[in-house]
């Protein structure tokens, strides 16, 4: 069972007070009529299920009711941190972490 | 540009039932042990975000309360009770008949009234139910009823959390702390539950009580 | 029937200061549908024994008999199905664990038919060769339409107990605990962790699964500042009390800290009248749950002993020396007559001596070890004791297929371990 | 003594010099102490002990407590003077060898409880088995109620020397959680009988008791099934209470479903964004029924939403999806759409709804308000504020019957009040309390979809037949716009939403019974579709069903068949699914 630090609650909370909403960072097309099937099948099917660090998008839906992110390991159930929506430093290393996934192409 | 009206009947004969109705005409139970009683309040919820002056303004000058600075934050006179459930979500607690007048009062000194002044207050007093637990047994009967840890040090007088209570969702607050100097059970919470719950979760508490 | 295997009452209670039972209040219990009469204190293993009864249990597979090996939670053998009624029935209870309580009745789960007359035992003879490892994955796989043949016969044949087929009428609860300190385990190091974290001021939670506090120290006759342990026990055990009235500590007896999760959860099974009576009274907890978030977690679980595997270790009368001391010392219990240790380390020695002090006779100590000067086999030898170096038991024996273990067969061992030469044979009840 | 340490994922070390395993540091809120952490000397296990207390009380948050030692001075119990041996070196042995080969020696055992030996492993090794967790696997090593407390070290010892490799390189299998068997009572605590799951109340439910009703769960809730007279079957009492409906006025608890309150100026525009249909338009004082579809473009929830204020709206949801809707509402409003002012608020249990059905319901209805009821001013679809009774009550005119209809919402805590006034006012009508039997029944004539009964996850608006519910010019490309337009979605032979009719009228069809074309084939036969709704309808005479069919939209007139499983075939014909009223004359009147 999870002890979860609600970033908006500022607190640490059981698990069962929250509900996981899959993985974080996927942003929906601007335009979903233009995209392909294939675009479309990859935003609302396919995610990336690594071993290892995952961000995850999950609400404290027993509490503030808030949606935030989690960056955990996948193997070792450890939480890295938690962070708000809004959080924008975390938007940069996330930057970091898609550049250099880029560069290895679809190896990854 | 909102729906606001007086949700209670002008003629006081009109019997009202509270939510312990289920159970039975009375609103309390106890044992040696404990003492659980529904209370009720008006209720009215409040959504608004801080940066939202003109709002808080209206607030303070009808209740005289400051929206709670941090999160899980109640705060109170003699008067209101104004209970902090999410950045922009508060509860605002009102002796029981005054709920529509606070509501109308407060509307009415929002200054700025274009439309993109973002707020919402919401009459939820028969939504919800306020129950009152007391009694040397009332830790144990919270301790077998939720995970949230409820010692004065993690849930002091003052502080109020939403979190699951017999597998619902509740509002849980530490409303009078044990008096070092009396022998007698001072402790005392307060539970505030959805209506369509509280009777699984009164039930479930007098079961708890049963058995230290 | 007499307790022939317990040591007499009226003996000087100074050599069995740390002894937990009280002969003043006999138990009547039942076993396998005979009476039986332990005194307050005692587990089921320990009043059996007390009473010379040597087999519990059959074998899972070949229905060898089986006796107590063990004095604790890690018994393999002593499985026993409890409960006076069909809605009180619990299986898989240990009786290394259980404490005996008027009225108490139990069975062997391994017995069918019967744990003396035993199908399974005669077919496991003359067939064991037939059963390899994988057995059941090679034999009972074709064709599957007869599994639900094999599968009726098979787990009656084999069977760990059975499920009650009718509701419990008892109360169970479960708790939300937190604790800045859980310590798992209240021997010396637990107790002494639980002072420590108390003394700063810590919320603590201490949680064993024996019936006292006091761990291994129970079974030992080891002195601390001069006096039996028990005295430290209770030194101890005063002070955590002062600190449980204020609130800042909750002691759990009976309780096993069965789950260790995710994110320093864990969970305690909190036995609260089991060891008292078979059903509990109307609005009281039979067992409790305990989900405690902990802050932090000390282990203090203390050492399972290991078993040396030899030929025929399965007999009974075979036993860890840890339990035989455990036997004699806290429940003035001698399992047997004649008692031959074999050890690989000195905590053998204990034993050997405790058995000595109790007044029975110790044929040997054979150790796998060179021979050495310690102080422990000093004081065996003091005692008249032979010890037999670089020498094994390699094979235990028996005179008819159902009685305990008669006899040891023992040679000596070259100086890696690896093998055998030359045979002695000695006479023994207990190894 | 590891177990625990495992639970989590720590993996045992091997230590040479105490011949025995030790913990890792894999967690570091956990620490081991005395004996669990090789220590056998009293003395030493005590300081150890006490250390790692107070470091375990600094680490969680105690470091400015004074470590105190004022209590029992005159033992000094955490300083103790212990006898203790020096101990010679222990020796690592595990397996005793015999003068025979170990597979034709006596029996040596490892696990006594499921009677695996040292042949046995060295068997299972020779066959090729060399991680011990397929050794533990395949002999069952550690498998019994003990969970390998004395066997494990001794099996994975026998595996390293037949491999000729160190214990440490064999490693340990892990111990999982329990460590000891436990009772399920004890995990199922209180959690049994009536405690078993939540069971949630309408404001109403004592008065449902007083008139004799059964109850239905519908998710968590208990909701009146039907009202049974005297010694009345279900049949029987809900035959009577939909004909009571349909010929005079009935009165049905519909305060379960979810009620969401919506404010802020971008409601409109949110509404257009999760429903299907369009929202710019709604006047005040109207209501407008909406289907919700994921992503992927298939219905998930349905429901009547009303425009309360210019940015002000009530939004209904089904019983059991009131709880997902809400979260969908936020999950969309935080992370895609936070620039949106618009807050939402769960009021289902604020509000009581009593609904009154039925060609007199307005005659009802007027004996409790002085509103104008008039049909020309209060029309199908509008909603009033009104007393009821005295009663501060908002009326929706919408109808889940197909009769004229008009919900009442009042404050659940005057709820009992209308309900008991009704019931006396309805005497003169004969007003029929109905429940969620007849309600189906009722909702079937008129072909009005439950969301999860006649939808399964896989069924898009245009395979309801309900294109005129999906609005085509909205700006905003509304979620499941972009999936419901997928290939698959478009295909002419999705399964399409029809109703059946039997040859024999009383024959009523199974729930979830197969539908093929050719009643002659070989099995397996070529399934085109199933049933979802199956009633008798009393007012129609004759059996009703709503199915899924492949293509069946084209279909209309075909006869299908059903193999049932007593072996009997039934034949059916396939026809609109608007079985009452199909023109609605009698809602709008």
């Amino acid at each position: 069972m999870f002890l979860i630090h609600c970033p908006i609650c500022n607190e640490p909370r059981s698990e069962d007070e929250f509900h996981c909403a899959g993985e974080g960072h996927i942003q929906r097309p601007l335009d979903p009529m233009a995209t392909s099937d294939k675009e479309w099948g990859d935003y609302l099917f396919f995610r990336s299920n690594p071993r290892g660090t995952y961000r995850e998008l999950w609400q404290h839906t027993i509490g503030c009711r808030k949606y935030f992110y989690i960056k955990r390991n996948t193997e070792t159930y450890q939480i890295y941190k938690t962070y708000k929506l809004d959080d924008k430093s975390e938007r940069v290393a996330l930057d970091k972490e898609h550049s250099n996934k880029n560069k290895f192409g679809d190896l990854l | 540009m909102y729906n606001c009206y007086q949700q209670t009947p002008s003629d006081l004969s009109i019997k009202k039932q509270l939510s312990m109705y289920h159970i039975s005409t009375e609103i309390k139970a106890s044992n040696a042990h404990y003492l659980l009683e529904e209370v009720e309040y008006g209720h009215l919820n409040i959504r608004v975000g801080r940066e939202n002056r003109c709002f808080t303004q209206a607030l303070h000058d009808v209740t005289g309360l400051q929206l709670p600075k941090t999160s899980l934050q109640v705060v109170q006179n003699d008067e209101f009770r104004l209970y902090w459930i999410s950045p922009d979500e508060f509860l605002l607690l009102v002796a029981v008949g005054r709920e529509f007048e606070i509501e109308k009062k407060i509307r009415a000194n929002i200054k700025n009234t274009d439309s993109a002044n973002h707020y919402a207050i919401l009459n939820v007093s028969s939504a919800q139910a306020f129950l009152k637990l007391s009694g040397s047994r009332a830790q144990s009967i919270i301790k077998k009823s939720t995970a949230y840890d409820i010692h004065p040090s993690n849930l002091p007088v003052g502080k109020a959390v939403t979190t699951t209570f017999a597998k619902t969702q509740v509002i849980l607050c530490r409303t009078k702390e044990k008096d070092l100097n009396t022998t007698s059970n001072s402790e005392e919470y307060s539970i505030i539950v959805r209506r369509s719950f509280s009777d699984y979760v009164w039930r479930w508490i007098v079961d708890a009580g049963k058995r230290e | 029937m007499k307790q022939i295997n317990r040591v007499r009452q009226n003996r000087s209670s100074k050599d069995f200061a740390c002894s937990r039972i009280d002969f003043s209040q006999p138990i009547h219990f039942s076993f396998n549908g005979k009476e039986y009469t332990g005194v307050l204190g005692d587990t089921i293993a320990s009043a059996l024994l007390a009473n010379g009864i040597d087999v519990v249990g059959r074998s899972f597979k070949y229905g060898r008999p089986r006796g107590i090996v063990t004095a604790g939670s890690d018994e393999p053998n002593a499985i026993l199905q409890l409960g006076n009624c069909e809605a009180t029935q619990v299986p898989n209870v240990r009786a290394t664990q259980q404490l005996i309580f008027e009225g108490l009745e139990c069975h062997s789960t391994s017995g069918w038919p019967s744990t003396r007359f035993h199908l399974m035992g005669i077919f496991g003879a003359l067939f064991a060769r037939f059963l390899p490892p994988g057995f059941y994955y090679k034999t009972f796989m074709a064709p599957a339409k007869w599994w639900k043949y094999y599968e009726k016969w098979i787990r009656k044949g084999a069977g760990l107990g059975r499920s009650p087929n009718r509701a419990d009428e008892d109360i169970y609860e479960v708790i939300n605990q937190h604790a800045d300190v859980l310590i798992v385990g209240a021997g010396a190091a637990g107790l002494s962790a639980a002072l420590g974290a108390s003394r700063m001021g810590a919320r603590v939670i201490l949680a064993d699964e024996q019936n006292e506090f006091g761990g291994s120290l129970l079974s030992s006759n080891i002195k601390i500042n001069d006096r039996c342990t028990r005295d430290w026990i209770d030194a101890v055990v005063a002070e955590l009390i002062n600190y449980e009235s204020q609130g800042q500590l909750l002691l759990l007896k009976h309780a096993t800290v069965n789950g260790y999760h995710d994110h320093n959860f864990l969970t305690i099974h909190e036995r609260c009248t089991d060891h008292l009576k078979d059903k509990a009274a109307q609005n009281e907890v039979r067992q409790r749950y305990h989900r405690v978030r902990a802050k932090q977690v000390i282990l203090a679980t203390g050492a399972l002993e290991r078993p040396l595997v030899f030929a025929n270790n399965d007999l009974p009368g075979c036993m860890l020396a840890s339990a035989i001391s455990t036997y004699i010392n806290r429940y003035q219990v001698i399992p047997g007559n004649t008692l031959v240790v074999m050890t690989a380390n000195d905590s053998g020695y204990i034993a050997a001596i405790d058995w000595h002090n109790a007044g029975r006779r110790v044929a040997a100590v054979v150790d796998t070890r060179k021979s050495h000067a310690s102080e422990l086999s000093k004081q065996v030898k003091a005692l008249g004791i032979t010890i037999i170096y670089q020498s094994a038991v390699i094979e235990a024996r028996r005179k008819r297929l159902n009685s305990r273990v008669c006899s040891a067969v023992i040679m000596s061992m070259d100086s890696t371990g690896d093998a055998v030469k030359g045979v002695k044979k000695l006479f023994c009840v207990t190894l | 003594m590891l177990h625990l340490s495992c639970h989590t994922g720590g993996r045992p070390i091997w230590s040479d010099a105490l011949c025995a395993f030790l913990a890792d540091d894999f967690n570091k809120e956990m620490q081991c102490v005395g004996a669990a952490n090789g220590q056998y000397a009293l003395d030493k296990i005590i300081e150890e002990s006490v250390i790692a207390g107070i470091n375990a009380a600094k680490l969680s948050g105690n470091e400015n407590h004074d470590f105190s030692s004022n209590v029992n001075k005159e033992l000094d119990i955490l300083k103790p003077k212990v006898e203790t041996y020096l101990a010679s070196k222990a020796q690592a042995i595990f397996h005793i060898p015999h003068a025979k080969a170990t597979f034709m020696a006596p029996k040596q055992f490892v696990d006594f409880q499921l009677d695996v030996t040292a042949a046995g492993i060295e068997l299972a090794v020779a066959e090729g088995f060399e991680s011990i967790e397929h050794v533990k696997r395949y002999t069952a090593l550690g498998f019994g109620t003990d969970q390998g407390k004395i066997s494990n070290i001794n099996g994975m010892a026998i595996v390293a020397k037949k491999l000729k490799q160190s214990i440490a390189e064999t490693g340990t299998t892990i111990f999982r959680p329990n460590y000891t068997p436990v009772t399920f009572d004890a995990i199922a605590g209180r959690n049994v009988n009536s405690f078993f799951d939540v069971e949630r109340y309408t404001p109403l439910h004592r008065e449902h008791i007083k008139l004799g009703a059964l109850f239905e769960d519908v998710g968590q809730w208990k909701r009146p099934w039907y009202y049974p007279d005297d010694n009345e079957t279900m049949n029987e009492a809900v035959a009577r209470e939909c004909l009571a409906v349909r010929s005079g006025v009935g009165l049905l608890d519909a305060s379960t479903l979810g009620k969401i309150d919506i404010q802020g100026k971008d409601a409109r525009e949110f509404l257009n964004r999760v429903y299907t249909n369009a929202w710019s338009k709604l006047p005040v004082g109207r209501c407008r029924y909406g289907l919700m579809c994921g992503e992927d473009g298939m219905v998930f929830d349905d429901g009547v939403t009303a425009c309360l204020a210019e940015n002000h709206f009530i939004m209904t949801t089904t019983t059991g999806g009131a709880a997902h809707v809400y979260q969908w509402l936020e999950i969309w409003h935080q992370t895609e759409w936070p620039e949106l002012d618009v807050y939402f608020t769960t009021v289902t249990d604020q509000w009581a709804t009593m609904t009154i059905s039925g060609p007199k319901a307005r005659f009802l209805l007027a004996k409790m308000t002085d509103i104008d009821l008039n049909p020309e001013s209060f029309k199908f679809m509008d909603w009033r504020e009104a007393d009821v009774v005295g009663v501060p009550s908002r009326i929706f005119r919408i109808s889940f019957t197909g009769e004229q209809s008009y919900e009442i919402n009042v404050p659940a805590n005057y709820a009992v009040v209308v309900w008991e006034k009704l019931l006396e006012y309805g005497q003169e009508f004969e007003l029929t309390p109905y429940g969620t039997g007849t309600m189906h029944v009722l909702r079937a004539e008129k072909g009005f979809i439950i969301v999860g009964q006649d939808t399964d996850g896989s069924v898009t608006p245009a395979d309801l037949n309900m294109g005129w519910a999906v609005a085509k010019n909205k700006p905003f490309s509304f979620i499941g716009q972009r999936g419901m337009n997928r290939e698959d979605c478009l295909r002419e032979d999705r399964k399409q939403l029809v109703g059946l009719k039997t040859k024999h009228p009383n024959q009523v069809l199974p729930e979830g019974a197969q539908i093929i074309l050719q009643p002659n084939q070989p099995i397996p036969m070529k399934m085109v579709g199933h049933v979802t709704s199956s009633y008798f309808s009393a007012a129609l005479g004759h059996s009703i069903a709503m199915a899924v069919v492949k293509n069946g939209i084209n279909k209309l007139g075909d006869s299908v068949y059903l193999p049932l499983d007593n072996g009997e075939t039934v034949e059916a014909n396939i026809c609109s699914p608007i079985f009452y009223d199909p023109e609605g004359a009698k809602q709008n009147v």
